[in-house]
């Protein structure tokens, strides 16, 4: 990281992106290192060991779409694929939703395009036991998992399957059963709860680990340093995931400080093991948080991750990126596109071809549309059918009290 | 005197912010995403641009730490207006406001001051679901030291932000956002209204203000007293209306310190009350109206006071009307006082 | 059954934590200096070295962690008893209080939850200045998905607090610091008193529980309700026995949800009603019971409801007896509501 | 700093400091590094240049009371005797406060014995405009300005001539004409105020800096990620000072997570220029504070320094440490009395002796009982007179509103 530019002119610095709408791409200031490769201490090293680290990019798959160094995970062709197909469903599944919130069918919707290797990676890289603690950027866990896309749709619809009966907006899922904590709308919460959840588990010693996600905006608030205190004090098999992809709605990385230090290099002052990694890399996705998770079950504590990344598309369904930034921006992001990456490897490997992939590509349209269709006929959030009026007031407290009951009644349901 | 114009309350809003730069260079304006991209909502947009970083700027998401920036830069001679971007989002400010914001004046003996503005949206009626859509009013008015206001128009909204400014306190205040592009009057199936048909949607261009601790009589009315403020001025001036009852609707404006005597002498004239807000019930604001009005106006109430409110759960997104307290709800308890 | 033995609060609340730990092997308690000091007021003394350190441990000095790790912790099976060190700081984990931990069952429809308990001691009378004698219960009480509690002597505070980690909602319990040692009934020139002498101060070394949002009558009487609770319950008492007299005396106990059955009961009654907090006045959670009791006793009522309670002010330090609302002020309050 | 003891057995670990109460005191493993000298890179240098002294300690005073090595002040006899006159009050002082509250005098009190030089070195190399913003534990920084002792101790009796009119716990000082914002009971909230405050000058281009104290214990809170995360963002000329004495009432420095990094290495997450001090040696606090008030003044930034030091004594009057920490502990320390040492220093320089130094304490102890008495005459807490009981009703707002009125007059005052 380049200092920022110091003056002695009177006043404070307010950070500037290297491009403004109108203004050429620039991200000559980001050190992303693509070629050097990275060293890979072991995981059970000293976390000291893995401070350079914070200031390098790992890196796996090449510009050649070849995997090497030391943190080539060797996976099979078939896991190759495998992660292939979560992402182009994450991709797909994304932009149907995102034209069926234009029509109205939802309140809201937010994609995670240009991001789909860091849940995708991560979630295929941990065991199905292991606990996510997400944020609303990261639904390819739940592809990576096997959720049932219609229960994902029933939630986005807020309609009568909606399994949290219409509570939250959309995009902020709960899956109990497949180990995905619940997303919540207030940024970072879920990271010192993810420590706390690690530290129960081993508690019990059920040798899982927890791994959360947080944006680099989110890096700002306290909770991310409550997170890392008790991560550190406690040594919890937690994985702490910062997944920067560059901007916080309109704000760039620089304003949460993001230009005097890495994100990964805030794990230096608290002693946790820090990696910085390429996000658009599937790969190395994968070999990180593997090297994460194996350090964690080994009981020798949590990791910060830093995955370095860009938010190809506006923030959520309520804002237009080019009011804040190029619109060639995400074009020209040096590590280009994740599912491109990937797909040009497989290719590479002799193990995939256009052909297959655009059937894959129609295959996975078909099963959205398909999933939709079906998901609709439990209702949306304009049409109906909701879950019933009553279920509004129950889940406040574990038994309904009598004010709660009263106010029940006078709205008559 | 300064031309009048057609605003909605985010133009107001704008405005105030404006006005309040450009007449005194302590005067700063900082949240997130409220610098370089002017605000998610549009309330500090152009304002970078014409007033330089300095004054106008973006802040890390940390909003303990741009209440306590502003707290400081305050004490520091400067007057910051700091926009937390939704009201719901405050409560990792909230201990800087308790303990430092609402004390430095009091614990310093008047060496330290801190006045600065806070200006966060509020509300629902927008399908926000229950991180975009809270009324937390209450909790602030429990805490003595800070000024809490809540317009419901654009007209109070820049006239209120301008005293706000201007006053030696710090001052909290709540932007209805339901109201920002345009009056609601509590039925979601009517087509959207729009300031500019609406007397308080003609705001001044230039400097004025609307003094902080009045309430406005919103109307005039003879057979009940209706005590609300924000987006429930008009869902209680609209049931009023279709019932055809002769109620005076009181804009309470300023919740602390509120302004009693309005309401006293409104509920000696009509004997009856109900108090409406969107806030959850238990210990919402309502409460502390409710307690002080029997307390002052025992003797002439003529039935209880009710209360209409928010239910007390979370905004539940699916559930957005069944839990707004609309038309229905307020005509209900009007005709129940009345019948009391 | 268990022994009976004289405890003071403290000891009542250690032996609370004792028997917990001890019967469920999910309990665990942390806080700052919680571990092997013991809590600065010794409320968690021994249970480190009797338990061990994954059951009993030191918490870092930040209030949202330790809230925040509770809830993961009791997300993930287990039931965390953390200590808040004193009340006044329990502002830094509010967001997590707020927005995380009261609505997590609901916005997961139940399929996670957080059942933890949040210990705190609150309540002036200890010299102890603006930021060591906070009673902030009212803004907890506008927390929809939480319990608050705050017991009024030994025995339930144990029992209290047992309840609480048994059942499957969050709770938040203050104690009032100016019990925990003995009782307090307003007359700071008196020797101080202990528990020995008081039959609460009576409590089982075993198990045993005191129900959540049971309120007790702790003296009967006709010619006036007193609703509070914690010190001021010794307060109230003392306060009507100087005065001669009748009052029903109600210790609340639980504020929410509150025992309104016996709220009206009583009022129904008695037709007069004084409520009593220390905390500030405006929208204090005595405005939620006075609301609630003109909305449901109106026709009861003889007098308007008054409230006795802290100042709209900071505590300040050394006019800690100024502040405090001693038996003065009960009498009066008393005495215009009967000759009202 | 060596990584806390990891294990495979099931569990978290729970920190423990090296000694309990019983044991045989033991630093060995702090990194004190007592001798070899630190480089002093330009207060104008990049951040990163300071990073190798995060994990160092700044000394100028060695063991032989020589000054030496290129952060050595150089300092005038004058001005060393000057930093002795401060410390040897603030000791002087708070002795006499502890046994006065120990009478009753006062409510409460807190003695800052062993960290002296920490107050007395940055008071001084501050310029009197320069705004602080302490906790508690720096009254050295009112004498190092020269504050009238009997103001203080009228404030700590909270008597009629406090000027925070009794509305404070003693020690809380609040002096505005020094300079010196109001000491909170919350802690930590200070520091991103301080920021704050910063900024605000280097708007005005005042050409002051702000320093802030905070404890080893209270970089847990969030506020200290907020204020290192708005110094870096915006530059701000402020100085980030946490006092690592070891103890956070009984709470070790290894709860705060000070086990697995220093608290300096902290400022390489946010890119901040940071500092690693001896705190016992007033040179060393003296120079470090130069060196970041300069790179404040010359608009190139914040610093964060650690000053490393010991609570020699309680942590306040309400608690007793000989429960949770061995009593030789003090005594074990290996930085020394920061007293003794400046005190040996200028004996070896010839410019004092023991008979001045037992001179100027007498001559301290004097004037602090002298003080006292005439404090006294003003009230006590106890025996009043206080401030007049309306005064209570006054400052919440700027004009008393008629709630507030009522109230008053309900009180018939
Ligand atoms: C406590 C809180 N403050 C503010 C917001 C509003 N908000 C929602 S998303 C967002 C930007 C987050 O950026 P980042 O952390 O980088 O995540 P990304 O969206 O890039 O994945 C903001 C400010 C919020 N949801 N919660
Ligand atoms: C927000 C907050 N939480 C808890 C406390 C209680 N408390 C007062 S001092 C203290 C320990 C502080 O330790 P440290 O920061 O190391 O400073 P030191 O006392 O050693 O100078 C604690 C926990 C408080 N005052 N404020
Ligand atoms: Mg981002
Ligand atoms: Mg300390």
């Amino acid at each position: 990281m380049t200092q920022a530019p110091s003056s002695n002119a009177p006043g404070f610095i307010v950070p500037e992106p290297t491009a403004r709408p109108g203004e050429a791409p620039d991200f000559s200031g980001l050190n992303l290192n693509p070629t050097s490769p990275v060293e890979r201490p072991e995981p059970g090293c000293e976390a000291s060991q893995t401070y350079p680290l914070a200031n390098t990019l790992i890196r796996v798959l090449g510009d050649d779409n070849v995997a090497s160094g030391p943190w080539d995970p060797k996976l099979s062709p078939k896991t190759l694929r495998e992660g292939l197909h979560i992402m182009l469903k994450t991709q797909i599944y994304d932009s149907r939703m995102l034209k069926l919130q234009r029509q109205g069918k939802m309140s809201f919707y937010m994609k995670s395009r240009g991001e789909e290797a860091i849940a995708a990676g991560a979630g295929m890289a941990l065991e199905f036991e292991d606990m996510l603690f997400p944020s609303y950027r990261q639904q390819g866990l739940l592809f990576a998992r096997g959720r049932d896309m219609v229960d994902m749709m029933c939630h986005c619809l807020s309609n009568a399957k909606d399994n949290l009966k219409g509570r939250q907006l959309p995009v902020h899922y709960t899956w109990a059963e497949g180990n995905f904590f619940s997303i919540s709308g207030n940024l970072g919460t879920q990271f010192p709860q993810a420590v706390g959840w690690a530290m129960a588990s081993a508690a019990r010693g059920d040798n899982t680990v927890t791994a959360s996600w947080i944006g680099d905006g989110t890096t700002a608030e306290g909770d991310f340093h409550g997170a890392c205190t008790l991560a550190s004090v406690y040594q919890a098999p937690v994985i702490l995931n910062v997944v920067n992809n560059q901007w916080a709605i309109s704000s760039f990385a620089g304003i949460a400080g993001g230009q005097n230090a890495t994100f990964a290099s805030r794990g230096i002052g608290y002693g946790l093991a820090t990696l910085r990694v390429d996000g658009n890399d599937f790969l190395a996705v994968y070999a990180a948080t593997k090297w994460a998770a194996e350090r964690g079950r080994a009981g020798l504590g949590a990791t910060l991750i830093e995955t370095v990344t860009y938010r190809a598309d506006a923030h959520s369904t309520s804002d237009d990126p080019s009011r804040y930034r190029p619109r060639e921006e995400a074009a020209a992001w040096p590590l280009g596109d994740p599912i491109e990456r990937l797909k040009d490897h497989l290719i590479t490997l002799g193990e995939w071809d256009e052909a297959r992939h655009e059937a894959l590509q129609e295959a996975l349209s078909k099963e959205v549309l398909a999933s939709y269709k079906k998901a609709e006929s439990f209702g949306t959030l304009r049409e109906g059918p909701l879950s019933p009026t009553p279920s509004m007031f129950e889940d406040v407290y574990a038994e309904q009290p009598w004010h709660i009951r009263r106010q029940r009644q006078d709205l008559g349901v | 005197m300064s031309d009048i114009k057609k605003m909605t309350m985010i133009q107001a809003i704008n405005s105030a912010l404006d006005v309040l730069l450009e007449r005194d260079e302590r005067v700063c304006s900082f949240g997130e995403d409220a610098g370089y991209f002017g605000g998610v909502f549009g309330c500090t947009q152009g304002l970078q641009e014409k007033y330089g970083k300095q004054r106008v700027f973006d802040a890390p998401i940390n909003e303990a730490a741009i209440v306590a920036m502003a707290i400081g830069m305050a004490a520091n001679g400067m007057r910051p207006i700091a926009e937390i971007q939704f009201a719901d989002y405050i409560f990792p400010g909230f201990d800087q406001i308790v303990s430092e914001l609402s004390r430095l004046r009091y614990r310093t003996a008047g060496q330290f001051t801190a006045p600065l503005v806070l200006r966060t949206p509020c509300g629902g009626g927008i399908y926000g679901g229950q991180t975009h859509s809270m009324s937390p009013e209450a909790f602030f008015t429990h805490i003595p030291g800070i000024v809490v206001a809540m317009p419901s128009n654009p007209y109070d909204a820049k006239g209120m932000l301008i005293a706000a400014s201007e006053s030696d306190d710090p001052v909290l205040i709540f932007e209805p956002k339901r109201l920002y592009n345009g009056p609601f009057d509590g039925d979601p199936h009517k087509p959207a209204l729009s300031w500019s048909a609406h007397p308080k949607g003609e705001v001044p261009t230039g400097h004025y203000s609307v003094p902080l601790g009045k309430a406005e009589i919103v109307q005039e009315g003879n057979a009940i007293t209706i005590v609300t403020y924000g987006t429930m001025v008009h869902v209680a001036l609209e049931s009023a209306k279709m019932a055809g009852i002769d109620a005076e609707v009181i804009d309470l404006r300023t919740l602390v310190p509120y302004d009693m005597e309005t309401i006293a002498k409104s509920v000696g004239k009509t004997g009856r009350c109900v108090v409406v807000h969107e806030a959850p019930r238990t210990s919402g604001f309502g409460a502390e109206l409710m307690a002080q009005i029997q307390e002052e106006c025992f003797y002439a109430l003529e039935a209880p006071i009710k209360r209409v409110t928010g239910w007390d759960t979370p905004y539940p997104h699916a559930h957005e009307w069944a839990y707004f307290p609309g038309q229905e709800r307020l005509i209900r308890a009007m005709t129940e006082t009345l019948e009391a």
